[in-house]
Formats: structure tokens, sequence, C-alpha cells
């Protein structure tokens, strides 16, 4: 239901996506690879409008590319930046809200679910955001952009700065999430969850997608992994 | 803090040399470019405002410190100034009048050692709160205390005191020019030094990020209040160096019109890089006193002026040099001047037209009575015809117009120029 | 056939056309262009022609100075000012240093409004002449008239926290003893000028003191919100001003303080001949009022001076200044030799509904100022303290 | 796989946590944690998200003061201190996320801290570009960093590799003996990361380190003793290979990962 | 009895008018810290917009009378508001707070030159409606039977002084009771917006990530501009009451230019109840000194018989009256709450 077609995009004049082309069919885990700068997050950012590119990029057929952020929000998009960005000056539960973008309608997650996936950002709803550990922002971020009930969920390094018990947790909850019928797009550089729950890896380089399969297949070849993850 | 060792600039850096050389040059030939009475003053206000700006900004610029309170220690120190002058002329005190203006230096650092203790403890909108309201406190205060600040009419003094020093006796303005340019060229080079020190930069440090500041050693209480002191130091001479000039200081000079005038200038003029203030401080004589000579519209003009530059030139006039002299420095400046040329045309063709209204628009309300024509740029318009309207509407639209068409293809070729400057640099990096 | 007949005789008029005073300004330099056509060429004996420069010194002495440094280059060697006795001190003491220090080139201060009686006493000056009477002057007028007036028994002082308004607070307390000894003073507050926009809290205090009289040389806003306020709060006492008149004061006025507020000044609307007939063109061509008739001073003498003097030189201009009598609109008139102060009739207006023998009404209110007292110059001349240092 | 060092065994301790409390309103977020670390000991400090790691290194920084209880360094009481005064007794910290000089030079940023460790102070008589020492070991510190290429270049414009590498550097530069890192290595790929960690020896050799670490790797290739911190509390303080072995680390922390990968 | 009437009822005008005062400086900072606290901009054009209110006020009331335009007056201006925020504020936003806190400033110039452009250099005779003018009550003082209230004008002779009583009046104006009456309801209308609804969370999470808050589905620019828009009409509805109840001149805004600055910072940025104290706080500040006329001198002299007199060092300042101190105290508040309370007495976070 997302087709990216030979995506550009630049920063000022600095051109760091080269024509990059990929679909997702909804309900289905793809996990996006790559070292630091190969870029991954501009490609997220360029889908959602944050950052502006040059090719196309259909959502159910229609053409989000100029669209403003909101625009695609609205049309069932979700985005968990890689630095977090919770609203430090409001409490975790006002977070939550904000996550929600018609007041009280957050189709099929409720404020329950959340808690519930993470119960530690139960024990802090009444706290500032702001003071929040990194792991905690972490939890939040993932649970505000689920209020807004996307089809499509971009998470980009989502299992940063977070205990390996939680990065478990992680990996739970995007099974969850694929049970709900909601597609994900996984923006990883560390291979831990990603093999796991995905059911594509696509591995960028360059700005370019330079691996795609299956996670099997990826494991197998160790060229490809030597050659574009590790050093 | 005149200890010598400021003075040795690096003797290789032959940059440096021509810089402080012209700047140098520029001071000294001033007058006998523009030699009337009345320009002599004008030049001297700017030097003094020069000193005042480039003092601002190392609140505001280098500290991150927005002060609407600044007029106080300028203001302050002229006070104390004029007050040891008229000491002087009654004999009561030796001190040459050149000196004077550094009385108003330690006048301006006592009250800021006073005042900013209480303003520095707090950064950001807070210290700009506590400079605005210190600000209101002083100016109110000067109105109670007519012995300190002599009341509506101001203390007034007289230069010509005590026996010349050969010969230089204060009273011809030029003499006092002379004097003022060499306090502004020793106070500029100081002010320029100071941000080659440590505590220079490490105030650019805490602008930045005090937090950050806190855990390599340093109290950012304490950085901001020591430079908080200097500046005070810098803008009580600028304030003497005015008692001096006009022989009269009234509480304006301590109000939150001169520092709201600081700010403005000194953001005119680039608070980002160090000669900004310099650019903001000769900006600021001319459309305070030049301006309002020129036309009564003066105060629209210059409010009209602050809305286009804040949105189209946030980083003032010095960063559109700057950028300019980048583009030059890799040697693309001649492929815009033909750009540059077709924006300056068209944008005076569209600024000529709205003048014309707004010069209208003013003489049909206040002067209509003395007839319907209006000298403008040498022309007359006749303000009630039909004809002088629609011809000012055409100027001013196809002004306009054009403008806008030149502009876009500036903007386009700017584009384009700044993106191989990228690459460049990327290149040279990768070497 | 006069050495400088024809010749032009530039004024540099160096008054605030912006803020606070920005529109008395603008009156007064509309006054001033008004009569260089009516009293230049023909207009005056030495039959030279008048130009008036005008420079915005915003109210600021500071800025007054740069001004008459534009000025002199221009070669301009008459000045004038009016509006702020801060900035005309200033004036004064400038035009001393300048004269002093660049003989040859002297310039002559000719004052209109500013009244601070120390420009003729301590802050005399031989440069200086002042066609307006004085704070103290006014004040003789104003208290000779209030001494014949029984109901004046308690008198409360409020004025602006500014030179002027200090005067006018000073001389009220020194003359009143003097003619009324036994009027009492029930209160005196000074409120920072044209910063107040609530007058009431000081009404309130008046009527706490039971005051039936008020002393005040507020003018513009600083007044209509005081009787404003007044009215509100029900305080019926009188009202004796200085500038009712100045632009601004009778609109904002209206109708409050009807037959209440009293004016005194060294002119009025309701001249005879020739007055009333400029006062009108004035209103038709400016749609505005003429008030600052120290203006028809100034060019009549400056007339006179330079057939006397034969010369539109000023040093020569100004020695015959000194002492000058002449024929003016309110009578005869003469330039004090000792401190350069006019001697001249003074007139006390009430404030009341416009009718068919007091037709012109100010900024066309339905109201206007009408003559109930008029002083000869004796009765309000005050002594001077002026060591005046002529050029040797 | 390095062990305890002899030597830092025997030698005097560098940090001492006696005891601590912090509770933010009626939350305790730490709950009498004690921990004594041996100077020139590595220790890395784990711990489930929220545990408290971060606020323990913001109270012994001094940017936060204990709700109770004693903090010690090199002996000497420094809890309520402001942290310049506790940076200048010789300790020196890192953040979790970057806190650089955004708009200087990645030499401004170094030389800036450098300067108090050379008492330079608040000086402005004297001419940053005459202090040869400071300049000196300025270029020897991004040199050690492999910033040398980048020394111009502002801090906001560097690559997220190149901030983590800048926020070491800023640490270190002071020349304090005991250096607390806050996950160092967050948001680097492996092959970055195991680069990271040799920098990371290289310029702590023969300091006090402590480090928060989530990345196990990181963890057992870095550290002599491993702190355990669990709601506010330290549960255990060994050995890599005893704390891999503790069931309730396994329970609390661990989880299963471990088993794989690594 | 021997106390001179009109001591109790004195006091009882002086508390209502400094309240009255105070309101008028709420209905004006209420919509400066809106804008300041949301949006962190220092909208130096505020007490420009509210002279802009005050004269469009005047404007349409010559065209639909006066109630209509109380309301369509701060609509306009709320427009144009909303009109600079769409076409020059957003565009610095980026730049940072300084620039955004220029703009205004040059703003505001632009707006008294064209205010004064088109309605004059001088005050204009914007009058209250027959329903506001007189007054709302009286009251009567009288040395026998002591104070009561009349409402409405109380007839001349209840105020006749006669051979046995001493009678006082003191008239209360309607336009203050209207203007205290309008000030209230604005506090409850922007209290329930406030807290009420979730734009004020949406506001302050554009603060700080814009940028997220778009990407979770929220039209950010669109609620600034709403919110700046609020803030100006909220300062012309203020105008149009100020306006009537004072006096409409261009130099209106100049008076309360900075005075509104103080009530926002001393009563917290960002809290609209502390406006509403600091708005009270400062307007009684400005009022009731006034009717002190003691200074530290005579202060000290009456408690220990100091002798202090004009040969006393500092008798400059010990003679300063509190009346005439009278100015400052709010900015002298201002600089001690700053020191000591950085957060405004009911602010939540500082600067
Ligand atoms: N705001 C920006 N301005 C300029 N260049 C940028 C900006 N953000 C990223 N870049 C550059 O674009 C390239 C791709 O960045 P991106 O963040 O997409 O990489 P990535 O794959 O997400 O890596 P990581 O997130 O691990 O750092 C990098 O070279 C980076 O330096
Ligand atoms: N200023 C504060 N006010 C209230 N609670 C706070 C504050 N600072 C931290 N906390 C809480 O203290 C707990 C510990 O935070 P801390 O950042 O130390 O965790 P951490 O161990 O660093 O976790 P992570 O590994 O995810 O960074 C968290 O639950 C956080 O919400
Ligand atoms: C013209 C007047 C309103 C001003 C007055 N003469 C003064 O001294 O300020
Ligand atoms: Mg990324
Ligand atoms: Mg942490």
């Amino acid at each position: 239901m997302l087709e990216i077609d030979n995506l550009h995009a630049y920063y000022g004049k600095s051109h760091v996506l080269h024509g990059v082309s990929l679909r997702i069919e909804p309900g289905e885990i793809v996990a996006l690879l790559g070292r630091n700068g190969s870029g991954r997050s501009t490609t997220v950012k360029t889908v959602m409008g944050l950052v502006d590119g040059h090719g196309s990029v259909r959502w159910k057929g229609e053409e989000l590319l100029g669209r403003k952020a909101y625009e695609i929000a609205h049309r069932g998009i979700g985005y968990v930046p890689e630095n977090r960005d919770i609203f430090p000056k409001l409490t975790v539960h006002q977070n939550l809200m904000l996550g929600q973008k018609v007041s009280g309608k957050s189709g099929r997650w409720s404020f329950d679910d959340m808690y519930g996936m993470f119960p530690r950002l139960k024990e802090r709803q009444h706290t500032e955001a702001g003071v929040l550990s990194g792991g905690e922002q972490q939890m939040l971020t993932l649970c505000r952009t689920l209020m807004g009930d996307p089809d499509l969920i971009m998470i980009d390094e989502p299992t940063e700065g977070l205990a390996p018990k939680i990065v478990e947790l992680v990996g739970e909850y995007l099974r969850e999430l694929q049970r709900r019928g909601i597609s994900v797009l996984l923006v990883e550089q560390k291979l831990t969850i990603a093999l796991e729950v995905s059911q594509r890896c696509l591995l960028m380089g360059h700005g370019r997608i330079v691996f795609e399969g299956t996670p099997a297949e990826l494991k197998a070849n160790a060229y490809i992994r030597k050659e574009w993850l590790e050093v | 803090m005149s200890t010598p060792s400021e003075f040795h600039f690096k003797p290789w850096n032959v940059g440096r040399w021509v810089i402080w050389g012209g700047f140098a040059l520029v001071l000294l030939l001033a007058p006998t470019l523009w030699t009337s009475g009345f320009a002599l003053t004008m030049l001297s206000q700017m030097g003094v405002a020069i000193i005042i700006c480039l003092s601002y900004n190392m609140l505001l610029g280098q500290g991150g410190m927005l002060s609407f309170g600044h007029a106080v220690y300028a203001g302050l120190g002229a006070y104390l100034a004029i007050h040891t002058l008229n000491r002087v002329g009654a004999g009561t005190l030796g001190l040459p009048v050149s000196l004077v203006p550094l009385v108003g230096g330690l006048g301006g650092l006592a009250f800021a050692a006073l005042l900013g203790y209480v303003s520095t403890k707090k950064a950001g909108t807070t210290f700009a709160m506590i400079t605005m309201g210190v600000g209101e406190l002083v100016w109110s205060m000067s109105l109670m205390l007519p012995e300190f600040f002599g009341g509506e009419g101001g203390v007034s003094s007289n230069r010509v005191v005590g026996q010349p020093v050969l010969g230089i006796t204060f009273g011809p303005q030029v003499q006092l020019y002379y004097l003022i340019a060499v306090y502004c060229f020793v106070c500029t080079a100081l002010m320029y030094a100071f941000t080659r020190t440590p505590l220079g930069r490490m105030l650019n440090a805490v602008r930045d990020n005090p937090e950050r500041v806190e855990f390599i050693g340093y109290s950012t209480q304490r950085i901001r209040y020591i430079a908080f002191m200097i500046a005070g130091f810098f803008a009580g001479i600028g304030g003497g160096l005015g008692a001096l000039n006009f022989e009269i200081v009234t509480a304006e000079v301590v109000g939150a019109h001169r520092s709201g005038a600081y700010l403005l200038f000194v953001f005119l003029g680039g608070a980002t890089f160090f000669f900004g203030p310099i650019l903001g401080a000769i900006l600021m004589v001319i459309a305070l006193v030049l301006l309002s000579e020129l036309t009564t519209a003066w105060l629209l003009y210059l409010g009209l002026v602050f809305l286009f530059m804040v949105m189209y030139a946030p980083g003032g006039l010095a960063s559109l040099i700057m950028m300019n002299l980048r583009v030059a420095a890799f040697g693309k400046l001649r492929r815009l001047w033909t750009a540059y040329l077709g924006l300056f045309g068209t944008g005076a063709a569209a600024l000529v037209g709205i003048g014309a209204m707004v010069e209208m628009v003013y003489h049909r309300q206040l002067n209509a009575a003395l007839g319907p024509d209006l000298r403008y740029l040498g022309a007359t318009l006749n303000t009630e015809s039909v004809n002088t309207w629609v011809g000012a509407v055409f100027v001013m639209l196809v002004g306009v117009g054009l403008f806008e068409l030149t502009r876009r293809e500036f903007a386009r070729q700017w584009g384009d120029t700044q993106g191989e400057i990228e690459k460049e640099i990327k290149r040279r990096e990768a070497l | 056939a006069l050495a400088q007949k024809g010749e032009t005789v530039k004024i540099a008029w160096i008054d605030p056309l912006t803020g606070l005073m920005g529109p008395v300004g603008q009156n007064q330099v509309n006054s001033f262009r008004f009569f260089a056509e009516k009293l230049g060429g023909a207009g005056n004996p030495a039959g030279v022609k008048f130009e008036v420069v005008p420079f915005d010194n915003k109210l600021s002495p500071a800025e007054s100075l740069t001004a008459l440094k534009a000025a002199i280059d221009q070669g301009i060697r008459y000045v004038t000012q009016g509006n702020g006795s801060g900035a005309a001190a200033a004036l004064i003491d400038a035009v001393n240093k300048h004269n002093e220090r660049n003989p040859g080139k002297e310039v002559l201060y000719l004052n209109h409004s500013a009244v601070d009686p120390d420009l003729t006493n301590s802050k005399c000056s031989y440069w200086h002449f002042r066609m307006d009477a004085d704070t103290s002057m006014k004040m003789e007028a104003l208290t000779t008239f209030m001494k014949d007036q029984k109901d004046v028994q308690k008198v409360y002082l409020l004025n602006q926290n500014y030179a002027h308004g200090h005067q006018v607070a000073k001389y009220a307390k020194e003359i009143m003893a003097r003619k009324r000894p036994d009027v009492q003073f029930v209160g005196e507050d000074l409120h920072p000028l044209a910063q107040v926009r609530d007058f009431a809290p000081y009404i309130a205090k008046i009527k706490a003191s039971g005051a039936d009289t008020v002393i005040t040389g507020n003018w513009g806003s600083d007044l209509s919100l005081m009787l404003k306020a007044a009215n509100e709060a029900g305080l019926t006492a009188k009202f004796f001003t200085y500038y009712t008149g100045v632009t601004g004061t009778p609109t904002a006025l209206g109708s409050q303080g009807d037959g209440r507020v009293f004016q005194v000044s060294y002119n009025h609307y309701h001249l005879p001949g020739q007055m009333e007939k400029w006062r009108d063109e004035f209103q038709k061509k400016f749609d505005a009022d003429f008030y600052t008739g120290s203006v028809i001073h100034i060019y009549t003498a400056l007339g006179e001076a330079m057939a006397k003097a034969k010369s539109t030189d000023p040093v020569k201009v100004a020695a015959a200044l000194e002492g000058l009598k002449f024929k003016s609109f309110n009578g005869d008139v003469e330039m004090r030799k000792s401190d350069h102060q006019m001697q001249q009739t003074l007139f006390i207006t009430r404030w009341q509904k416009a009718d068919a023998k007091y037709s012109y009404s100010p900024e066309k209110t339905g109201y206007t100022l009408v003559p109930v007292a008029q002083y000869e110059p004796y009765v309000a001349s005050t002594p001077t303290s002026c060591q005046m240092k002529r050029p040797s | 796989m390095s062990t305890a060092t002899p030597a830092a065994s025997a030698a005097p301790f560098a940090v001492e946590l006696d005891n601590v409390h912090k509770s933010f309103g009626k939350t305790q977020i730490i709950r009498g944690a004690q921990l004594q670390v041996r100077q020139g000991e590595r220790v890395a400090i784990i711990g489930p998200n929220g545990a408290g790691k971060s606020t323990l290194f913001n109270l012994i920084s001094g940017r936060l003061v204990p709700t109770s209880g004693q903090i010690r360094l090199f002996g000497e009481r420094i809890e309520g201190k402001a942290p310049y005064e506790i940076n200048r007794k010789g300790l020196a910290r890192s953040f979790q996320v970057s806190n650089l000089f955004p708009k200087l030079s990645v030499f401004e940023n170094i030389r800036c801290a450098v300067l108090w460790s050379l008492g330079y102070r608040y000086a402005f008589w004297k001419f940053l570009s005459d202090l040869k020492d400071a300049n000196d070991r300025t270029d020897q510190l991004l040199h050690q960093l492999h910033l040398d290429k980048r020394r111009d270049v502002l801090a906001m414009n560097l690559t997220y590799a190149e901030q983590r590498a800048l926020e070491i550097g800023l640490t270190i530069a002071g020349g304090s003996q005991v250096v607390l890192l806050d996950e160092p290595t967050a948001g680097m790929s492996r092959g970055e990361t195991t680069r990271f960690i040799q920098l990371i020896r290289e310029v702590t050799e023969g300091r006090t380190l402590l480090t928060v670490e989530h990345d196990m790797g990181v963890v057992f290739g870095l550290a002599d003793r491993i702190a355990v911190l669990v709601y506010g509390e330290v549960i255990a303080f060994d050995t890599p290979e005893a704390v891999r072995a503790n069931p309730r680390v396994q329970e609390a922390y661990l989880g299963s990962v471990l088993a794989q990968g690594h | 009895m021997t106390e001179r009437p009109g001591a109790v009822d004195q006091l009882i005008i002086n508390l209502l008018n400094g309240f009255s005062s105070g309101l008028l400086l709420f209905m004006l900072s209420s919509g400066l810290t809106l804008i300041f606290s949301m949006m962190g901009v220092l909208n130096f054009a505020h007490a420009s917009f509210y002279m802009v209110g005050a004269y469009i006020g005047y404007a349409l009331t010559g065209v639909v009378g006066f109630w209509p335009a109380l309301v369509l007056a701060p609509l306009v201006v709320g427009a144009l508001g909303a009109l600079f925020e769409r076409g020059a504020l957003r565009r610095v936003h980026k730049f940072g707070h300084v620039p955004e806190l220029l703009i205004t400033f040059g703003l505001s110039y632009v707006l008294l030159e064209v205010v004064q452009l088109i309605w004059g250099r001088t005050s204009v005779p914007f009058t209250p409606p027959t329903q506001l003018q007189g007054s709302a009550f009286t009251l009567v003082q009288s040395s026998v039977e002591g104070m009561r209230l009349v409402w409405g004008q109380a007839p001349a002779e209840m105020c006749q002084n006669t051979a046995s009583v001493l009678l006082s009046c003191s008239r209360f104006p309607m336009t203050r009771v209207f203007m205290m009456g309008v000030a209230l309801l604005m506090l409850v209308a922007l209290w329930a917006l406030l807290t009420r609804t979730r734009i004020g969370l949406v506001i302050q999470a554009a603060l700080t990530h814009p940028e997220m808050a778009e990407a979770l589905g929220h039209n950010v620019p669109r609620v600034l501009m709403l919110v700046f828009g609020s803030g100006c009409a909220l300062a012309g509805l203020a105008g149009v009451i100020g306006g009537i109840t004072f006096i409409t001149e261009p130099s209106m805004a100049a008076v309360v230019g900075s005075i509104i600055f103080v009530v926002v910072v001393v009563g917290g940025i960002g809290s609209l109840a502390g406006a509403f104290v600091g708005s009270i706080l400062v307007g009684l500040l400005q009022t009731l000194p006034l009717t002190v006329d003691g200074s530290l001198a005579t202060l000290l002299n009456q408690l220990f018989g100091a002798g202090i007199g004009p040969s006393t060092p500092g008798w400059p300042l010990l003679r300063i009256t509190l009346a005439q101190a009278a100015p400052i105290l709010p900015y002298l508040l201002l600089v001690l709450i700053l020191i000591f309370r950085p957060k405004g007495l009911l602010g939540t976070r500082e600067g």
C-alpha cells in the first residue's frame, strides 16, 4: 500500500537519497537496515513530508510528495523519530493524548493498551516527559504514535538505548502491531530484533537500496553483511 | 584591562593589519571628506555609538544576553562624566578633559558591577526582564532626583576648561572628533581583543550551551557577570564621550528608547559578526539624526525597514556582506553582478514609487495648507492631481513587479552558486 | 531705501514634529509659515522676507543641539523654539558657546513658548529673547484674578513632573501667599508627564482634601483626562490652567469643565480687528486654531529691530531688540532690556459654550474660551535677578 | 575480556556512594545506593530503563542534589556542590544525548574544555592564540579522537558518530581523574561501536571510569567490574562473569537476549 | 463627631479604582501572556494592537453604533494580528526569539504611524454610549448617618453640607463598572479555552518540537496563527473599552507599553491566574500609594524623631513621597520577583 519510486532527497544542496524504491504490503513488517548516514532516516522523513524530495511516494494510490506532514499523518501513516522528540513540558499522559489526531479517538488503541504494554509508563504517567529516562522516552514515543491509530507505522531505531529486556518487549510490541493488521517499516542498524520480527529486509547504502530479501537470505549472505553493515 | 599584551597582534597576519590600518585611515580621513559642522557632529556621534553598540554586542551577540537596559550604563557613565567635567570647570578637580571619558567608563563599570550582579544571576528571558525593570527604575529615578540628573533640563557643562594641552582646547568640534576617533579605535581594538581571550570564548560557550559549561569547570553566572561589567565599562566610556560631544546630558540617555535603539540597530548591523554593530551604529546615527531631518515619515520608514530586514536578512547587514564575501572568495561574485544590478535597479524604482506615495500622503495630512506641491528627489509632485498619484502607483507597481522577477532569477543563481560552493567545500574536506 | 530691503531672513524652527508634542509643534510651525507671508516683505518696516526652516528636535535637548548645528551649517542666524523648557535651556547654553567660540557668526535665539522663569533669570543670556510671558508672570495675573474670587479658599496643586509643572507649583505657592494669605494649600501632587492613564486616584485625593480650586500647568491629555476623571467623580472645583488652548486639549475637553476651567495667556481667540481675520484665515487654511501669538511678536520685533539697525546682522539686531517697544495684537509691548523678557498684557479666559458674542470655537468643539479679565503689563510684570553679560 | 587489575584492587577509593537517596516529589528514584569505586578501575553500570543510572550520574556530577546520603570523591564529600566545583576537583562526565557547543568549531569545543584545567580561568588579558599549551593539548586530543580532519567544522554539522566522539572529547579534555560516560556508544552501528570502545580505552587510560551501557558487547569489552542498578539500588557489583551468572541480574535485566548474539 | 466625612468612602473608592485599573491591565496582559507563553514571543506590538482596537472601535461606532462595534472591533484586530502572524512572524519564527521580538518592535512603529495617518495625531472624541454614561452608584458619606450607597447619581441636595451635617458624595462611573465586568468575563472564557480544550497542549508541544507535532497530525501553523490572532483580539477588546473609559489617542499605547510586561512576568509567564493576580497587584500598586504623601524622611522622623532635614545626606532620596514614587513601584516589584521568585507569583516555569 506504500510504494516509493525513485526517491531523491536533498539537505540544502547535499544530495542524500539517490533514487530509493521500495514497497510495503498491508500487514507486513519490513526492516530497513544500513550504516550510519546511509539515508534511512531521511527516507522515512521524506515519506512523512518533513524533508522534501523528488520522485514518487504513493500511499493507497495517492501521491504524498508535496503534502504537509499533518495531512500525511491524517491519511494513516505514523512516524516514530530516532531522536524521540517527546514533548518535555507535557506529562506522559498528555503526550499520549497528543498522539490522538482527534480528541478522544484512538481507534484500535486505548491508553490501557499502552500502559499494559509498558507498565513503566503507567507509573510515570503524571510526570513531565522531559525528565523521563532515555528508555522511558523511547517507549513513550512508540505509544504516542500508536494513539494516532496509523495503518503504517515507520519506526526509526526503536531499540536504541533500551535495556535488553525491553528490546525483547519491543519485539513483542511489533508482532502485536502486525496482529492488529498494521504494517511496519522498521529502521534499524543493529540486527538484534530486525531479523526476528521482519518478513523482508532492505539494506541501504549511500542513499540507495543495495539488497532486498528475507531475513534468512540476509543471514546467509555474509558478503552483503560485511559490505553494508559491519566494518 | 589595557595591559599592553593585547596589542601585539600576530605580526605576520597581514590581513589583520590591512583591516585595522584601513579602519584607522577611515577614522583619520572622514572629517576631510565631510567638513561641515553638522557632518562633524554626526561623525562624532557615530564614533560614540560605535563604542556603545560594540559593548552591547558583547552581551547580545557574544553572550546571548538580551538586555533591554544597556542605555543605563552608557547614560550613567555620561552623567558621571559631565559632573566630573563641571568639577574640572569649577577648578575643584584637576583632570585633563581628554581623560574625562574614562571617568564615565569607571562609572559604567561601577554601576554594572552593582546592578549587573542581580541581572546576571539569571539568563534568558528572566535576564531580559530584569534588565528591563532595572532600566525603567533608573529612568523613573532620573525624574525624581533632579539633584543628580538635572531634571528635564539635564546637566550642561563646558568642555573648554583647564589650560589647553599643546594648543588643544576641544573648543572646535574637529578636535573633539579626533579625541572620539582615538577612543573609538582603541576601544574597538580592545573589544576585538576581548573576543580572542579565554573569557571571550567561554562567553560564546555560555551563549551556546550554559549547562555544559558548568561541567567543564566554569561558573556561567560568573562569566556573565564579568562580561556584563566589561560591557558596562565600554558603554560608560561611550557615554562619557557623548557628554563631551553635546556638553549636556539629559535623562533620555538612560531611557528605554535608547536601550531599544541599541538593541534594534546592533541587530540590524548584525550581532553575529564582530563588525556588525559598527555598521549598526553608523545606521543608528543616520536614521535617528539625518533621516528625521529629511522626511516627516521617518518613523514609518524606520518601522518598515525593521520589518523587512528581520524577515529577509535576520543576520543583519554584516551577514549579507559576509555571504557575498564568501561567494567572492570562491570567485563566483562576477557571475552575480548582473543579477545584482537588476536587483538594485528595480528595487530602487519600487522604492522611489513607494517613497513618493508615502511622502504625498504625509504631505496631504501635515502640509496640505502649504499648497499641493511637494519637493521629492528634485522633482516637484502635485499631491492634488490624479496624474501624480497614478504615476507614483505606476512606478511602484512596475518597480515591484520587475523586482520580483529579478529577485526570482537572482535567487536561482544565488542558490546555484551556494550549491557549487558547498560541493567545493566538500571536495576540499575530502582531500 | 534700507540696506537690507528685500533680503530673506531664514529662521530655524527647532521643535518637536513627532512624539508627544508633535501636534503642538505642527500647529506652531504652521503659524510661523502663515505669518512669514503676512508679515514678510511689505508687512514689516525693514521690508525683509522671512523663511522658516523646520527641524524636528523630538522634544530632546540633545537633538535640539544637533539641529542647531545643522541650521548653522545652512548659514541660518536666527533660531526659534518653545516646547519644553529643557530644550530651551540647552539651546541658550549652546548659542552662548557658539557665539563665544565663533565671533562674527553669532546666532540669535527667539523663544516663543518656553516659559520657565529661569531662562530670563539665573540662565538669562544676551542672545535669548522670550516673547511669551513666563510662568511667574502668568501666575501673577492668575492670582490677581483669583484674589477677588471669594469662593477660592482651598487650593490643590496638581502638575506634571517636569520643569514647567514644578515652576507652576512653586510660583502658585509664593505669589498666592503674598496676595491671599487666607488661601490654604490643601495638597500638592506631581505626576509623571504623559504617563498617567487614570487620574481617578488623584481626583479622589483632591476630593478628600476638600479643595475648591485646582491650579495646574497640565496640557494635552494630562489636562483632559484630569478633568474627565474630575467630572466622573463629581468633583466640582474650579481649574486654573495654562494650556487649555493647545492642540488636542479642546477636543479632549469637550463639554467637561464647562464654566469651571480658566486659562491665563497673552492672547485669546476673540481679539478684535486684524486678528479675527487672521484667525479665520488660519483656521480655513490649516483647519486648526492659531494660539501661539508670540509668532506675531517675533516677526514684528525682528522687522522693527532690523529697520532700526538697518541690517540683518544678529549682533546689530540683538542690540536693537534690547528695550524695543512696539505695538502688537495685545497692545503695547516691551522687550525688557534687563532680561530680554517681553512685557505684555495678559488675559484670563473661561471655557464655556460658544455663543453669538464669542462665536469662535477651537477644534469645532462648540465650546470656546471667553475673556473674563485683562491685565496691563505692569500688573503681571515680575522682577528679574538677571545679570546680563553683554558682549563688549 | 579484562579482569580487575591487581593494581586497582589495592588502590584507594575514587568515588564512594554511601546510602544515597534521591526522590522527585514523592517518587523515590535512588533508594540507598551503595558503591565504592577504586582509582584506576573501569566500572560499568547496567540496569533496566529508568533504574536511575543517569540520575546517579547527575547526583555524582552535581547536576542534582541527593535527598540524603553521602557522595565522596577521593574521600572528600561533594554532594550538593555545584557541577563546576566538582569538575575542578577532578571529575568529568558525558551525557546520554550529546551536549556540545553547537556554534563553535570542533577545535574551539575541545579548547574550551581544557582552559580551566590549565589555569586560565576567566582571563581576559591573554590571547587564546598565545596559549601554546592549551592549543597543543587540544590538537593532540583531536588526533586521539580521530577528529583532526574535522578540526574547523562547527559541532552542529558533525555526523552523529562524530558528535558522540566530541562528547567524549569534551569530557576527558579537562584531564579529570574520574570520568563518567552515559551510554557513550548509543546509536552507533556495530562497527563504529567496536572502534569507539577502542577509543575510549585509549583516552581513559590510567583513569577511573564509570560508564552506563545497555550494549552487553560494550560492557564486557570495557569493564573490570559491573554494577547492576535496579530500582535505585545496586543489587550486584562484581566481575563481568559473576554478574552474567547472577540469576537476579538475569531476571531483572538481561533476559534471554544474552544467550544469542555477541 | 469630629472625624471629617469621606474617610471610609474615599478608601473604598480608591480600592475600586485600583481594581478597575488592574482589571484593564488584565485585559491587556491576558492576550500578551497567551502569546508569550504559548509561542514564546515577546509581542512588543501588543499595546499597539490595544490602540488600534480603540481607533477601530471608534470608527465602527460611527457606522454601526457602539455595541456592534464592541464585538466587531476585536474581531478586526484579531484578523489583523493573524494576518501579521501569517505574513511576517511565521517567517522569522525559525530564526529564534530575538528576531521575533524585533519584528513586533518594528510593527509597533508602523502601526503607530498608520493610525496617525488615518485618524490624525491628536485624540479623537470616542465617548461611551448613553447606557454607559454617568455614574453607576454614589457613596454618600454623612457625618451623622455614616455611609450609604445610592444607585446612579445621587441628587445634589444629598451632597450639600447643611449646618448640622457634613456630607460628601463620591461617584463611581458606569464605564469602570462595565470594564470590570468584561474583564471578569474574559477571565472565565480564557480559562475555559485553555483548560477545557486540547489546543493548549498542541501549542505547547509545537513550542519544543513543531515537526513532531505536525507528524502527529496537528496543523501547527494554523494553531499558532489562531493563538496570535486571539491574543491581538483580546488587546483590541481592551482597546475599545479603554478608549471610552479614558481617551483615544496615539500615545495610549506607549502609556501601557512596558507595564503589561511587568504584569505578565510578575504573575508568572504562561499562567492565566498569574496574569490576573499580577494585574490586580500592579493596579493597586499604581493607585493606592498615590494617596500617601509620607516619605521615608517623614516616616523616620515620626517613628524615632530622627531629625532628618534637607541637610541630611541622601535627603533627595529620603524626601521622595510615596505618591511620587508610585510610578516605579511596579518595576521595583518586577526586579524583586525575578530575583527571588523567577517563576513569578503563580508561574510554573522560568523564562
Ligand atoms: N539536517 C541535516 N542537514 C544536513 N545533512 C544531514 C542532515 N541530516 C542528515 N544529514 C546527512 O544525510 C545523510 C543521511 O542521514 P540519515 O540520518 O538519513 O542517515 P541514517 O541512515 O539515518 O544514519 P543514522 O540515523 O544512523 O545517523 C548523512 O550523511 C547525514 O550526514
Ligand atoms: N527531574 C526528575 N523529576 C522526576 N522524575 C525524574 C527526574 N529525573 C529522572 N526522573 C525519573 O527517574 C527515573 C530514572 O531516570 P534515569 O534517567 O536515571 O534512568 P536510567 O537508568 O538512565 O534509564 P535509561 O537507561 O533508560 O537512561 C526515571 O523513571 C525518570 O522518570
Ligand atoms: C507649548 C507648551 C504645551 C509646552 C510648554 N511651553 C513647556 O514648557 O513645556
Ligand atoms: Mg537515522
Ligand atoms: Mg539514562
